[in-house]
């Protein structure tokens, strides 16, 4: 294993960044292995809220006085911050939303516009019911109709049925570039390729690679990329919607209200430019700027140095679980990232995930959000264990040896 | 055996296991005893929502008792399961109306289930109840 | 004035919980008369926020491990602190969205279903830009066309047109609770009354009516009340929604995610139970926490101590207000609450504002989102005033003297 | 007198002045001497965005020297229109087009202009030098 030295020796003073990580559960010191679900909070985001309660807190844009001047401007500063971790041409195409479940929705409701009846949109096996139930719910408005790509047994999609899927009543694409529940990396680029070559727009849900690989949107030539703050060292409640500015120009607004517009009356209201157009109402200000901080703390350790660290962890967690009697791991894809899902035996994931709780180690049980894939398995779920850049080794060693336990209990 | 006896033996039985540990591996041993559920009553109409495991609960009426039938696809459930059946079926109707359900908390496994699963025994219980309810208003 | 010498007694004390109040502003002490846009935030709501990423952050409902399961019981113990404090029937009344804004969305969206072509549905002339949008959209897209309850010259509504508008086409009504532009306090009871008469629903948005005085939905019988938790010393990126079980249950989902659904498949997905049927994807579960500790702060001082302040603040400066040359009060209903709306000569409002800001006083100057209030009085905009219960009669003693410089110093 | 005359003329002026109050003054008392924008100039094709206040900027060229007229429903941004008139009105396209803005600055009011003016100001001298520019295209 080639990684970089350095990030090992900090991985201590790293940790104590994070309260969260030194508190006891039942005893035992906490191991958080559920960073899939939500990334854990580094002091200076959470001082970042109380600095702004304590010191800036006020309704932003239009205000004249000083407190609102100021927490505009920190709100729009984290808006260049995502432009230019992103690669996004303005910081019009970067849309603070409450979170990527609202950010599809968002995206998926534009097209009601743009789809007509047996029009088509495709989706992958692998994606999260927030990029599966929006587009469900559009194709029975507009009559629309979806097709799956489909994936293997080893959680990989397969790009040849892909591309038999693709033609020209193919109007929108939308895959994760990294499953909740597996870990697969998927080929956006080539998705992204081949979409646009049959004049389809590409939605990626970026809700799980965000955290873990630096994103190139421009490079990428991708027309959504959405992600949450919560599983990026930031705060509950914010979401990250980048869009070109030619879609996000010819989508219609989602929501109505404040900010959005530019003039109203009962006869008619103009909409505001972008990015206001889809930003109405009071956002979550102090979370938006909380957002920025925590994607700074993210690029100061830097993402080259957090992947090869959790490719590490991955590496020797994926190996030494191999050993565990009767394991069956999920997702088995040459690109991976961060997620490993399993079972052991029979044995039930909730009854392994029930008792290593007591012992500690949170990791998630159930289906997480992707029934389809569980389907595919035919399975009522896994236990899933995902790592941040805080994990260490020795918790890897200390979960498998309270599977080994847990395991041992339960056959 | 009235419902109360058979719950305080309950309680005696864990107060023999110092360690949440201990606890779990007898639980999951009754849960192993637990007789199986005919498949035509794994019925979806069977199903109690709220566990991330799956709860299968049967109920019939026999000589004026009451007799459960349960399942889970998880052992720990199971063994909650085998704690209520053995607590309330063979029960007379008023009786499980107007049973006292708290040995759950008294056998010091409640803090060990996780809420999903404490959730999940709250709706057995109701059920249960709903069951006995039911069962006598059709004398 | 009567009112509870308490309150004024212990105002000091309060005013030590909200360490924004004692920040200066260009050398000034601030005085912050700009609640209506936002309130300010205690520091136990703070300090609920720092504990929550300190201590228990984690996504909720559907995890096994303990932090989950910590933080999902303080999630849904917010939903009973608010079912509680509007007196709902049950917590499935109880929606958390992130904000007054995001529900209206919620519920016009949802009247799709229930709306046909030249159906009718009633806005005031008082409302809110969030409280009009939302409806405009629902009109273009069904069809239906909305008519408005005017107002007079005090800003109130002319409840006997109201009565001339309804009719056996009236689907919705949506008024405010209290006017964030004047500050005027309608008569929702007998709006709700008569409506439910003709067989309309009613929307009450409450986000400028919660901070000020204790609300009963059941005794209201409303079918949808909404509020934003910012305005209620709870932070940004939380909104409430109450509605009647039998509306919510009929009520399609807004936004399709993980949460809201029972069971997904690419053929059908179910819903789920209330409330999470309207809550999908990750909430802002911090926000939502710190939410309810906001509303215990309000509660320990009691919103009738609150009502008897503020009304006792709201009288004094507008008396004082009146001494000003030129002064022109917008909004005179005998039922006001906590806002001043005015202008001072033929001086722009923006320069006011401006001006006074310099002085350390936060106050709002513009349409207040409100446009078509300001065409009826035909003019750009107004300043604002809004209170709190921490603000003082010194602080108006102070903006009087700031407001009669810049008067002079503008004319 | 060139650009850069006027700026450092205008930022002497300001000097005297040691509190932003008695900046402010000054502003408002040069923002009432803004000659009056003829009714036909104020279209909304010469409104510019980004100002609570509402502001109209109309340019015409005589002589090969630009002529700026604009005016603002708000005294304070009147003043500061008057200020961008006076530098950049009778001046070739060229060195408007070159001109350095950074006087605004250099007078100290910058931090007493809310962020909302700010912009607006900086909107101005935008409209300002494309008016500029186009101008420079039509020769
Ligand atoms: C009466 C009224 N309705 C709706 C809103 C919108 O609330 P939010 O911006 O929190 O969505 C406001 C806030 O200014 C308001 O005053
Ligand atoms: C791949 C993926 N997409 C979407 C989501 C939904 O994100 P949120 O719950 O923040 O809206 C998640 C979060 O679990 C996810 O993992």
């Amino acid at each position: 294993m080639i990684f970089n030295m350095n990030v090992l020796k900090n991985i201590e003073l790293i940790r104590k960044d994070f309260p969260i990580l030194s508190t006891k559960v039942n005893g035992n010191q906490l191991i958080y292995l559920d960073n899939a679900a939500t990334s854990q909070t580094p002091n200076c985001v959470i001082e970042s809220i109380s600095d702004y309660y304590k010191n800036l807190n006020s309704n932003i844009h239009r205000g004249v006085h000083k407190l609102s001047q100021l927490a505009t401007e920190k709100y729009e500063e984290s808006r260049k911050k995502f432009k230019k971790h992103f690669n996004a041409r303005s910081t019009s195409e970067i849309i603070f939303t409450p979170g990527t479940t609202h950010s599809i929705n968002l995206i998926s409701n534009g097209f009601i516009k743009f789809l007509k009846k047996d029009d088509e949109i495709i989706v992958s096996q692998l994606e999260h019911h927030s990029n599966i139930v929006p587009w469900q719910m559009l194709c029975e408005k507009t009559g629309a109709i979806m097709k799956v790509i489909p994936m293997n047994e080893k959680g990989e999609l397969d790009l040849n049925v892909f591309a038999t899927l693709l033609n020209d009543k193919t109007k929108v694409v939308f895959v994760n570039h990294v499953s909740n529940a597996l870990g697969t990396v998927n080929p956006i680029d080539i998705i992204i390729e081949k979409s646009h070559n049959a004049g389809a727009a590409v939605l990626i849900d970026g809700a799980q690679a965000a955290p873990h690989f630096e994103i190139d949107v421009k490079k990428l030539n991708v027309d959504f990329y959405v992600c949450s703050a919560h599983k990026l060292c930031g705060p509950t409640g914010v979401g990250i919607l980048y869009g070109k500015k030619e879609w996000l120009e010819k989508l219609p607004p989602y929501q109505g209200g404040g900010e959005m517009i530019d003039q109203v009356s009962f006869e008619k209201s103009t909409y505001a430019d972008l990015p206001n157009k889809f930003e109405a109402g009071t956002p979550n200000i102090s979370g938006v700027i909380a957002s920025g901080i925590g994607l700074d703390y993210i690029n100061k350790i830097g993402l080259t140095n957090i992947k090869e660290y959790e490719d590490y962890l991955l590496d020797y967690a994926t190996s030494k679980l191999k050993e565990i009697d009767g394991i069956k791991i999920y997702g088995e894809s040459k690109t991976k990232v961060s997620v490993i899902s399993f079972n052991i035996g029979e044995i039930h994931p909730y009854d392994i995930g029930s008792v290593i709780d007591n012992l500690g180690i949170a990791v998630r049980t159930g289906h997480h959000c992707a029934q389809p894939i569980m389907d595919y398995f035919d399975i009522p779920g896994t236990i899933r264990i995902s790592f941040s850049f805080y994990n260490t080794i020795e918790e890897i060693n200390i979960l498998i040896d309270a599977l080994k336990k847990a395991s041992k209990m339960l056959s | 055996m009235k419902i109360s006896n058979i719950q305080n033996e309950i309680v005696e039985e864990f107060d023999i296991f110092d360690t949440w540990m201990d606890k779990y591996e007898y639980l999951i041993e009754l849960g192993k005893s637990v007789p199986k559920i005919s498949d035509q009553n794994k019925s979806e109409d069977n199903i109690i929502k709220g566990c991330q495991s799956k709860v299968w609960l049967h109920a019939e009426k026999e000589d004026g008792l009451i007799k459960f039938y349960a399942d889970s696809d998880a052992i720990i459930t199971k063994g909650i399961i085998s704690l209520l059946i053995r607590t309330f079926s063979n029960q007379n109707p008023t009786d499980i109306i107007n049973a006292n359900t708290d040995f759950i908390d008294k056998i010091g496994l409640r803090q060990h289930l996780s809420a999903n699963r404490a959730n999940g025994l709250n709706n057995m219980i109701k059920k249960i109840k709903y069951y006995a309810i039911a069962f006598s208003k059709l004398n």
